[in-house]
């Protein structure tokens, strides 16, 4: 089997006294889609949030490509390739569109302009607009703010950044929860696009047509521990829905690692 | 030091006395305190120094109550407020800490026991004769003061405005504005004054701060010569300024004599000796005539010491 | 990074640190700073701020800002000193401080929630229209104290302790509770929290906004009447650090800038911390500018504590 | 035909240059559940949000009960009985749940506290849990602010203050776009209790199983225009999509009013 | 209600509120007003300040406050008076206005963005620090400058201008287009708009701010040098309010104190209201206590005037 992506062990992580994770795992092979499912609270968000770096695991180990890596930013999992789609979105609200999709990676003017760090404007709102539109996310103006947008038009942005930069893998963090029909559908399409050129997919979601839709592997989280894993092609929905919330006992379709 | 025993009276220990400032970080203020340190030294006596950041009662209250909590035996102070003032020096006293006022005072006669401090109704009155010999004895005369509510200035207000009341008819007067001791703030009004009266001859800064700022503004409008000053006290800017040509007559006080004869009468207070009620110290006029004399360099406000 | 954040616990940590600083100065000047004498000097000296210090932090909790509380104080006590003067009576010349001081905190509340004009252009432009206009009513000078208040009042004590400090610390007693327990201090948090989220939530923002404006007002007028009685004046040239002095005073007691936490309880120990130290330091006989100095440092190094502890306690 | 319990005409709304709602109408009547549906940023949530009180039209006029109202705030709004879970769910991130799900009406305790305007903390604590166990939400602690739930948990929140207070209608945009495949359910369940008590129900959705599954009728939103209004017992899940996108022209299966 | 913020449009409406206060002072005194004098007078009391709420102006984009600036001032002119009277040299006195005055904003953005202790209390800190610091460097006592450095570029004009005027206005002018324009402007606005956001944006944010809080400082340290150079002391006492005008400047020109929004043109206007109204009404003579009424209440009006305007766009 080839070495995971991403192999995650034991990930332990408390706030105060809520225990969000108590030894999670989880794994991600180059150019697969893993559906991360649970229930509410189950520590999914949690759970990406450390993987890219967002958030320091009490306890547990990661390793990438076989190598353990402890990131100690989203700047570092960034560096690694690895992208994410925040379920609360993490855009700068008095930011326009344009200056959200490139936030830490701006386009500079070429020459003497670009070395004083003087921004391409133009260049950025040009390529958001192209992005977004590529997800049936149409933008009223380039000029207002993100907290003037619909919430599926922010959700687009997010999305459409993650993909445009991740290198190796993204997660996605609920990513279709506020969009449309159509948008969802173009969302899904991407992503199948996305494992296509090699980059890998962890796709969080509760729509578990999607999930069926589009995922290779399905791993599942409750109460903050990996309770199953299945290949998507061999799992009906009522396994899943019976696997996030107990009615199914605890299950390994792929067996230990 | 908290060494001491703070134990009352000229008994064996040496004497402790705190000197509490108008304002810390003042040349006047500052010079005080040299003066006071060194005759600390002579008499050896253990000299504290506090003082407030800015010259306001609410700030200085909070001192003089930390102070008393210290128990020293004797506080040279300069209080920020006429009445303010008077409850915590009250319940210094209270505390049997003997008080000589040094610079300022309160209006209660019943505290301290010495009040050292210039003539500054006289002090007023010939500020406004050197002004009105500098402007010819015509024109408008503008006064920057600090605040109301402080003894000193308002006295030397009193006297400058009496003297030109009463001897000087030709002189028009513009009436006191307010600087709250702060040199930006008097350097700006007398920015605007001059805007709004072009034709302004003379000004009158009753302190240091107020003096510096105004200086400070002439010198920048260059109304150098059109726009004659007289300013109370000898910090080294105004000394500058009266050299530069800025500024025609500063008048000088003693502060480090002020300074000693406080913790002289402060030691004589503590062992039961006699001390004297009121003491005035003399005040100089400084131009740039005698400005160079030795008797003047000396008397002029030191940068530290 | 959020995390937990309700119930009082955040209290203990820098309650910790006012401790040390009470033991530390204790055991470097045994006989003259732990005396009932310094210590009851030390409370009456907060008193006054402590008003001022709990108006602020229901202000603050709400994401606003009181610039203005020096200047309505200092007209209070001028209004209350002229209304005495006039009538004679104490009583007619507390209600005045207590009506000006409202009636100032009201202003503020209408034109921040109505005007929707930023709190601090606010109360920066009633601090100046206040105190300019205590001082076009004194005509720049300080008006003093009748005496019967000036040695009533601002001399009495109950069981040793100066009566305006027990006076402050019954009200601040009772406005924690309030902010802690009811509705009004639950719909305060709610407004600095996410004001939009209350209105929605069918709070009357508005409403509420100027009632919490009108309090810090209100003990405003009431902190100029203390101030009034205890130092015999009405002090127009004083107190032009009190907004400064009482922001600090909450912010150092946990309460945040950006509004929806907070409690009175850590504004009480925010007023005490600087007041402790530049007390201790002047006992100790430390030179003024180092006084400066080491506060500063002193401060910065308390709120630190405070704040890694919390963090480690959230993690 | 009975009178509409809110009757929405011509409205119209736009921030700065970007024209929301272009003539928006709207009917809901007693005791039904209306699907609004439309694309990102078609202004289903402005709609929402000028019929709850929120926002204020440009205009149009409304109707409620067939008496012509200008909701001047949400408190008027829920002053009439209407309540909304709104899309960015409102709620105060530094508040428990409890103080969230009482925000405007807390309990009082008996007697004099009461007078004094004492809260009763323990009641509403355990209101909360009642009202957010009944959608399958569990809280881990009632005592750590809003800012700490998960996303399904704050969207439960949201969802079981609306319906608790709700009298005569509930606007609900979006209101299982975080939750999961349980809770959906259960607030699915819940829409047609809600309906059964006689409380009519706004459901705005991308889910079209969920829209079929619970609605009585469909309107269609489309540029900030009513485009199509459904039986939905007489519509396809095809027809539905068409409609949104505009690939199928406008539409009104019940005629004009 | 957030609405369409985004463009340099928000600085017309309050812009406008400058020009009709010009104009109606220059109705009203129309020989004094309008004269070259006084308004050189303006530009060269405003220039100093307006280093200092340009600087402000990129910590409150940040959510953030810098309470030290007068502190820092006068640090940095005392260390370029001590530095120029051991060497003679007038550009290590530059420079070492400068270096201490980048130091103490690096101690101030260290402090806040690794300490994660809130801003107020850092500054607030290091405002104590810097000025007592100062203060026992030289004793207690202003220094003076060095003659030429106050008879040279105190003095110096440029096309009838004064020097310093120009040095401030082509800074101001560089660090708007900054902000406006480059990378680090943007990341500027980004912490403030949503920190996490901009975290896991991948924007070095604590680096960020250390910057930001640097630049401040660096702007205080020359305006330390420049108001050593223009009134020839360093003026270890006069700067206490130097904070709350710049913060003052900055809030009036439309910059919201929680961060994300504003301009540096905003910023430019918001200094020469309150300088303007102050320096009008000084001129048509109104009386001092007066002035501060009318000040506070005009500035209340012009803000509330831009924001009633920006509202009515944004509907
Ligand atoms: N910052 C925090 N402080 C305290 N508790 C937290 C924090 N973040 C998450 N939790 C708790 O950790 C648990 C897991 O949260 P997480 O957001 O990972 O769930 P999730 O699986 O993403 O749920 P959902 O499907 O609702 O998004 C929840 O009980 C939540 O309340
Ligand atoms: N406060 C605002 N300022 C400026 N534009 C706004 C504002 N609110 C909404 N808009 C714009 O109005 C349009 C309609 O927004 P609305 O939120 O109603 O869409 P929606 O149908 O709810 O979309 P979604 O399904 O994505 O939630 C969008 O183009 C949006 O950008
Ligand atoms: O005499 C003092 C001196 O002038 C100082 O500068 O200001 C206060 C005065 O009391
Ligand atoms: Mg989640
Ligand atoms: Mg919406």
């Amino acid at each position: 089997m080839a070495v995971p992506l991403i192999a995650a062990r034991g990930i332990m992580k408390s706030y105060g006294h809520v225990e969000a994770l108590r030894g999670a795992d989880f794994t991600l092979r180059p150019g697969e889609v893993v559906a991360l499912i649970g229930d509410n609270g189950a520590g999914k968000s949690t759970l990406a949030k450390i993987l890219s770096g967002v958030e320091r695991p009490d306890a547990g180990t990661v390793e990438v490509d076989g190598e353990p890596v402890a990131f100690g930013s989203a700047e570092e999992a960034r560096g690694a390739g690895i992208e994410t789609v925040y379920q609360d979105l993490a855009l700068c609200a008095d930011l326009s569109p344009a200056a959200n999709f490139f936030l830490g990676r701006e386009l500079l003017r070429p020459g003497l302009l670009g070395l004083l760090g003087v921004l391409d404007n133009a260049a950025m709102r040009r390529a958001t607009r192209e992005a977004c539109e590529r997800l049936g996310v149409r933008l009223a103006s380039q000029t207002v703010p993100v907290s003037a947008l619909s919430g599926g038009q922010r959700q687009g942005v997010a999305v459409a950044r993650a993909v445009t930069w991740a290198r190796r893998a993204v997660f996605m963090d609920e990513p279709t929860a506020a969009l449309g029909v159509v948008q969802t559908q173009r969302v899904l399409d991407l992503i199948r696009g996305v494992r296509d050129s090699g980059v890998s997919v962890v796709l969080i979601s509760h729509n578990m047509q999607d999930v069926m839709a589009v995922s290779d592997r399905v791993e599942v989280l409750r109460l903050g521990r990996r309770v199953a894993r299945f290949e998507t092609a061999r799992v009906s929905m009522e396994e899943l829905v019976g696997a996030m919330t107990g009615a199914l006992e605890a299950r390994d379709s792929e067996g230990t690692e | 030091g908290q060494g001491g025993q703070g134990g009352q009276g000229g008994g064996g220990g040496q004497v402790r006395v705190t000197l509490v400032q108008g304002l810390a970080g003042e040349e006047f203020y500052e010079t005080m305190a040299c003066g006071a340190k060194a005759k600390a030294k002579e008499l050896g006596v253990a000299l504290d120094v506090q003082g407030p950041q800015k010259f306001d009662p609410t700030l200085q209250t909070p001192i003089v109550n930390s102070v008393v909590a210290s128990k020293p035996d004797a506080m040279l102070i300069a209080p920020t407020d006429v009445k303010a003032m008077i409850a915590p020096l009250t319940q210094a006293k209270q505390q049997g800490i003997k008080i000589i006022l040094v610079d300022t005072v309160v209006e209660d006669p019943g505290i301290g026991l010495s009040r050292i401090s210039t003539d500054n109704v006289k002090g007023g009155a010939a500020a406004a004769k050197a002004l009105a010999e500098q402007i010819g004895d015509k024109g408008k005369a503008l006064v920057i003061s600090t605040d109301p509510g402080v003894s000193t200035v308002d006295a030397r207000i009193k006297g400058f405005e009496d003297e030109i009341k009463a001897s000087h008819p030709g002189i028009s007067y513009l009436g006191v504005q307010y600087s709250h001791n702060d040199v930006g703030e008097a350097s700006k009004i007398v920015n605007a004054a001059l805007a709004k009266d072009p034709d302004l001859a003379g000004v009158f800064a009753t302190n240091l701060n107020s003096a510096t700022g105004a200086g400070s503004a002439l010198q920048q409008a260059g109304k150098l010569g059109q726009v004659k000053m007289v300013g109370f006290d000898a910090g080294p800017a105004q000394v500058k300024q009266l050299k530069d040509g800025v500024v025609q007559a500063l008048i000088a006080q003693l502060p480090g004599d002020i300074g000693a004869k406080g913790v002289e009468q402060a030691v004589a207070a503590v062992k039961g000796q006699q001390v004297t009620p009121s003491i005035p110290t003399d005040a100089t006029i400084v131009t740039a005539q005698n400005v160079d004399q030795p008797e003047v360099q000396k008397i002029l406000y030191k940068a530290g010491c | 990074m959020k995390g937990v954040r309700l119930g009082d616990l955040q209290v203990v940590w820098i309650g910790l640190v006012l401790v040390a600083l009470l033991a530390a100065f204790s055991i470097l000047a045994p006989t003259t700073f732990p005396t009932s004498f310094n210590l009851l000097n030390l409370v009456s000296d907060a008193a006054i701020l402590l008003l001022l210090a709990t108006g602020m932090t229901y202000v603050i909790i709400t994401a606003g800002i009181d610039l203005s509380v020096g200047g309505v104080l200092v007209f209070s006590a001028v209004a209350a000193a002229e209304v005495m003067d006039a009538t004679g009576s104490l009583a007619l010349g507390t209600l005045a401080a207590l009506v000006t001081g409202l009636a100032w905190g009201v202003l503020n509340g209408v034109l921040i929630a109505l005007g929707r004009i930023p709190a601090l252009i606010v109360t920066l432009g009633t601090l100046g229209m206040s105190l300019g206009g205590a001082l076009l009513l004194t005509g720049g000078v300080d008006l003093r104290a009748p005496t019967d208040l000036n040695l009533g009042l601002g001399l009495a004590r109950w069981l040793g302790v100066p009566l305006i400090a027990w006076i402050c610390a019954a009200i601040t007693a009772a406005l924690a509770l309030v902010l802690a327990w009811t509705r009004f201090g639950r719909h305060t948090y709610a407004i600095g929290s996410n004001a939009e989220a209350a209105r929605r939530g069918g709070v009357a923002v508005r409403r509420h906004l100027i009632k919490v404006y009108g309090l810090a007002g209100l003990l405003a007028g009431l902190a100029g009447h203390l101030s009034l009685a205890k130092y015999g004046i009405t002090g127009v040239s004083a107190h032009s650090t009190d907004n400064l002095q009482a922001i600090a005073a909450v912010v150092i007691g946990g309460t945040s800038l950006f509004g929806g936490v907070g409690t009175v309880a850590g504004t009480v120990i925010g007023v005490f911390i600087p007041v402790v130290l530049q007390n201790g330091f002047q006992i100790l006989g430390v030179r003024p500018f180092w006084q400066q100095v080491v506060v500063g440092a002193v401060l910065v190094a308390a709120v630190y504590v405070d704040q890694w502890r919390r963090r480690a306690r959230d993690q």
